[in-house]
């Protein structure tokens, strides 16, 4: 299989939709002549033409709201959110409008919308450019989230979010635009809503999505020189998650540890710990434990950025404290 | 920026004063104008009264006095077209054809309405008719209707966008954002999309005066290089004239073109709003006077295109699809239960 | 004692603050002239002046923001949003400035803001005029959120609030502005992050906040009748939420539900009950039980708005199977 | 709606034109002007090399090339006064007074940083000498400028507040809502503040032209009826004459202005950004002929003000203290970590 970066994988994902569907429209800021700030529409305009890849104003609300309209009205657009921190501005269209025009006209409407960008934080953007906002918009019935971590994934839930005719918040592990992984060649999609099994286990599972799941990947070595077996499980979709995976894999270690970059109160860690508690609470052998970003908006100094954020050294505390080997 | 700002109320008023063989109607025509108009306000002063009967719930936005605004614009609504507003939404339905039932129905949240007794009020939709709603947020419409005309122009459509807006609206960001990508789009023929502001001097309680310091509202359009002009929206004639004009000139160059329509809200602004502190009722009874439809049935009558027999039957018509409206609201079934799960997202 | 309404109650802690303090002033629409849409600031405008009682254009955004300069330039505006669905337009005033300005100002600044309005639904307002954003607004530090339901703490946790250094996020319970209650004379305030206990019990814990407490009470009651003891927890502040009190009741009874008329995705009740199985693991004898708002936009059709919030029978079913009474 | 329009930067050349003793300055006050223009750009330029060294994190936006704007302005700051601006905000800080090293500190993340490392390069807060930040989502800082006037207003201070937003802000909704608030409060006096539309020709890599069909922008002041006028920036003696004049004026009345200041950003947006493909090298290159420093650097020449040899030891001065700050933040510990948790809630 080819190898390619997650930037590309996402890039091709978009160019190869445009050429099959007229109706597929890119619009942002900066996606253009400029290239996108990070570059993963970089070319497009080029391949496509001005009318297609469409350079805006610094004007989420408007931009998002006017791709609405198209999504309505027989387009398919994609808007690039530069970062998902300028979403604030956009979250009327977003929730007001796109979630819910279908169900407040009774049907009429479909919202054939991706909104796509990177999330997240790590590279010292402090307060104002580091969100986690996968469960701030998968609050709302009417929008699927996704939050796809490998190259392969990136491109087929790129192609199925195209392809679907919803609202889909798209947020990429944009520290990671850079990373190599195996595209396979052609058309190939990956369904929503199913979790992948990144690593099997029997004795603790460890849960998250985006960038933190190659950080599990690491706390699951880790724990294996220990003796330890943990499944990692990336959710893949936040809304909706899969509950299914999730459960049985409880149902299995007995133990779970849900990890996330986002603040703890009333995330997603929060809905993964309480799912669990409702559908496994007799296969439960300790509490569902969290690791959740500190409760501070995102510090500059990268030496508190770093302590900010959820560490290897952090989720397996957390790991033996479920498995009662530390406390 | 120099805009040409043509006085279109002026101009039409001269050309129909002659008298009704200046107009390019037909009577029936005219009389149809009669019967749309005079069949809204019936409707709407039913709507009010099952309101304050507590049949209707939510909120409930009336259009009373503002009829021959959407009228005169709407005449020049072709198949393709594309028309949304804000939530005072019931003549731009009935208008572009919506019946009375089914509106009336929606009002009442019952299974037979226009969305299905899902939306209200404030949420009309009748696709098949160009009529794409019916929004609840000041302000959160307009950036759509933009997205509407990229797309028909886009898809060579041929079609255009009519975006309804109110005067609070346009000092909310989102009006400003949309109109500069409409500026901005049609620069090239992208966006074949009228601005209505319906200037009905009132968001609420708070007169254009005490929401800005430059009340001519038109003039904002300036900021995005949108061609504009004012209309008085009480004058149907005044109306039709500058709404056949403009979306000519629309459709050919594919740029967007604002309008400042000029009426009144003589009622409350919403149903449930029974003190009216921020103005006098002379102020009111003044703006009766002005009465677009009181005004064009004069305008018929000195015409000689009807009588005042005619108006009286035109009347009595009204007033019987409205109170038939009402019965088949009142005796249609509520939604079924199953409706509550339905429409979230699609396939 | 005497009694008032919950509105009256509002307007009395403003008023009265108002006479005592000249920084305070308050912002929004309609809110001197027409009295205020729901007239809990009917008056005052005659009271203290045009100037003090600003009637703003309709722009969320920019008076929340202007507002936000004034709280940080000395002095303490409040915001009215005329309901809280309109403040998605105001969203990246509340998040990306007003709870974040004082971190990455490296605290040079302080921002005493109370942003309040009613919140809810109940009353056939339909998709975009129904929501609950407790959680939305709670899941960022650097705010506070609460929500009071009676008119006693209405006025004691206003009088908090615009004392408060911090950006409040004031929740009313819209559909209870008539409502009445007992007030204390004169000034007193009730604290942040503190629940009231307002039933006891022994059996279950019933959890909820503003408009769905008395609905709690009248199950409790239908149990009483079926020989069960319930305690009800008013949560009054959402972030924080008082940990300590919620615990201890489990600890009691061992046994919960949480109640809210917002989606269950990403919300209080997540993590309410990721908290108590974290903290109260041992204790519980049932899973915790969760009823929410069905994972729609709200609906206009009466029928359809009842069965999408929570009702005394769900609440009361939910209650059984924690106790195993039912399936 | 008529503004008047005067074109201060022309008036201001004539009255330089005729050599330094027409200038209301002393000798000492001229040259301190070149120091401080010297020493941003000096400090820029080492804190764009240590960016690219890695030892600079984030985003880091460089005012170099449009110093002259923020000083003339800025010269008229008085206590009091409120100073916000965006993330490109390192001049607006060091003029007011603080120290390159505190800034440079902060650039590096360190504890002895202006905000404690806390916040970086977009986030420069100094509350002490009136600067009030450093925001870094655009648009988003403007509404906070026109409460910041309204209070000092209420609290009749005599105070005002600088705006400073860039040419890319404009067309966001957030800058529409505040001026439209701004022109009706300072209709009664509540709004003294100096809106300053930093245009230096781009937002990241678009231009103004593609960013409105309407690209005399500072017209877009007249929707709020908010007088405005044009200078150009790089120009510091334009820039001192039009802000000692309109601040003045906003002082006595209460009233907003607006000021269009014309620069242009000869710099990549960012310091990551290298890709320049949205203009041409000599597009640039002609835009550092209107440097202006060497512009200043040329007057004072001309008017015998200073020789080179008074401008090497000025270039010389500001080379030591941008190397002296640097060494500090190199030296400078990092924050401790238990600041990670302060400043999150007052008490
Ligand atoms: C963002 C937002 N803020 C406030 C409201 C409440 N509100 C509903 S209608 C209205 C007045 C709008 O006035 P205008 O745009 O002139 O329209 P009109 O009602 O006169 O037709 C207000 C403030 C809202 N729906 N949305
Ligand atoms: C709401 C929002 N959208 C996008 C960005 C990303 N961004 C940062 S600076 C910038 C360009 C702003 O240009 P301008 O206002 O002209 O200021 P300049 O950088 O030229 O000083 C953009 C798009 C942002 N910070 N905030
Ligand atoms: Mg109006
Ligand atoms: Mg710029």
């Amino acid at each position: 299989m080819p190898v390619m970066t997650y930037r590309e994988a996402l890039r091709s994902a978009m160019a190869e939709e445009m050429e099959r569907d007229e109706s597929v429209v890119l619009l942002g800021e900066d996606i253009g002549v400029y290239g996108g700030t990070h570059l993963v529409t970089d070319g497009l305009i080029d391949k496509f033409g001005d009318k297609r890849v469409i350079d805006t104003p610094i004007a989420e609300g408007g931009f998002t709201g006017a791709a609405l309209g198209m999504a309505m009205t027989g387009m398919r657009p994609i808007v690039e959110m530069m970062t998902w921190n300028f979403s604030f501005q956009a979250v009327d269209q977003i929730i007001q409008n796109a979630a819910k025009v279908r169900y407040f006209s009774g049907g009429q409407v479909t919202v054939p919308l991706v909104i796509r960008g990177p999330n997240g934080g790590g590279v010292q953007l402090s307060a104002q450019h580091t969100h986690s906002l996968e469960g701030f918009y998968g609050h709302f019935p009417g929008i699927k989230v996704v939050s796809p971590v490998t190259p392969h994934d990136a491109k087929g839930m790129m192609l199925t979010a195209i392809r679907d005719n919803n609202p889909i918040i798209f947020m990429e592990a944009g520290a990671l635009y850079g990373a190599k992984g195996e595209v396979p060649e052609g058309d190939y999609t990956v369904p929503f809503g199913k979790a992948r099994i990144a690593r099997e286990g029997t004795d603790v599972t460890l849960i998250s999505y985006g960038r933190q799941v190659p950080l599990l990947e690491k706390v699951a070595e880790t724990l294996e020189g220990e003796g330890v077996s943990a499944e990692v499980i990336d959710l893949r979709s936040i809304r909706p998650f899969d509950t299914e995976t999730i459960v049985n894999s409880v149902r299995k270690t007995h133990r779970a540890v849900v990890v996330q970059e986002q603040w703890r109160w009333f995330s997603v860690a929060s809905e993964v710990a309480a799912v669990i508690q409702e559908q496994a609470f007799d296969d439960l052998d300790a509490p569902v434990e969290r690791v959740s970003g500190a409760e501070v908006p995102a510090p500059y100094a990268r030496n508190l950025e770093l302590a900010a954020f959820p560490s290897v050294d952090q989720i397996a505390a957390a790991a033996r404290r479920v498995l009662y080997r530390e406390n | 920026m120099a805009t040409t700002r043509s006085r279109s109320a002026k101009s039409a008023e001269n050309g129909v004063a002659k008298g009704a063989e200046t107009l390019p109607y037909d009577r029936d025509t005219l009389i149809g104008f009669s019967r749309t108009m005079t069949t809204i306000r019936l409707f709407e002063e039913a709507a009010q009264k099952a309101f304050r009967q507590g049949k209707i719930g939510g909120y409930l936005h009336l259009y009373i006095g503002q009829e021959a605004l959407a009228l005169g614009f709407l005449h020049e609504y072709r198949p393709g077209d594309k028309i949304i507003t804000a939530y005072r939404d019931h003549a731009h339905a009935l208008i572009l054809g919506a019946t009375p039932r089914e509106v009336m129905a929606e009002l009442y949240g019952k299974g037979t309405g226009l969305v299905k007794g899902k939306g209200g009020s404030m949420h009309l939709f009748d696709v098949k008719n160009g009529f794409w709603g019916g929004y609840g947020i000041v302000g959160g419409h307009i950036p759509l209707g933009v997205g509407f005309a990229y797309a028909q122009a886009y898809q060579k459509s041929g079609a255009m966008t009519q975006l309804y807006f109110g005067d609070g609206s346009i000092h909310n960001g989102a009006f400003h954002e949309a109109a500069n990508l409409a500026g901005l789009w049609g620069r090239e023929g992208m966006n074949p999309c009228l601005f209505v502001l319906e200037n009905n001097k009132y968001g609420m309680g708070t007169s254009v005066q005490r929401a800005t310091a430059m009340t001519d509202l038109s003039e904002k359009f300036d900021s995005y290089a949108i061609e504009h002009e004012d209309v008085d929206a009480n004058d149907l004639f005044a109306v039709l004239e500058c709404a056949q004009r403009v979306t000519k000139k629309i459709r050919e160059t594919g740029t967007p073109y604002g309008i400042e329509a000029q009426t009144y809200r003589v009622t409350a602004h919403g149903a449930a709003d029974f003190l009216e502190r921020y103005r006098g009722k002379e102020e009111v009874a003044e703006a009766r006077k002005h009465d677009p439809i009181n005004r064009y049935e004069h305008r018929l009558l000195e015409m000689g295109v009807a009588t005042e027999a005619d108006l009286e039957a035109i009347r009595a018509e009204a007033k019987a699809v409205a109170d038939d409206a009402v019965k088949f609201a009142e005796e249609s079934p509520e939604p079924d239960l199953s409706e509550l799960y339905t429409d979230v997202l699609a396939d």
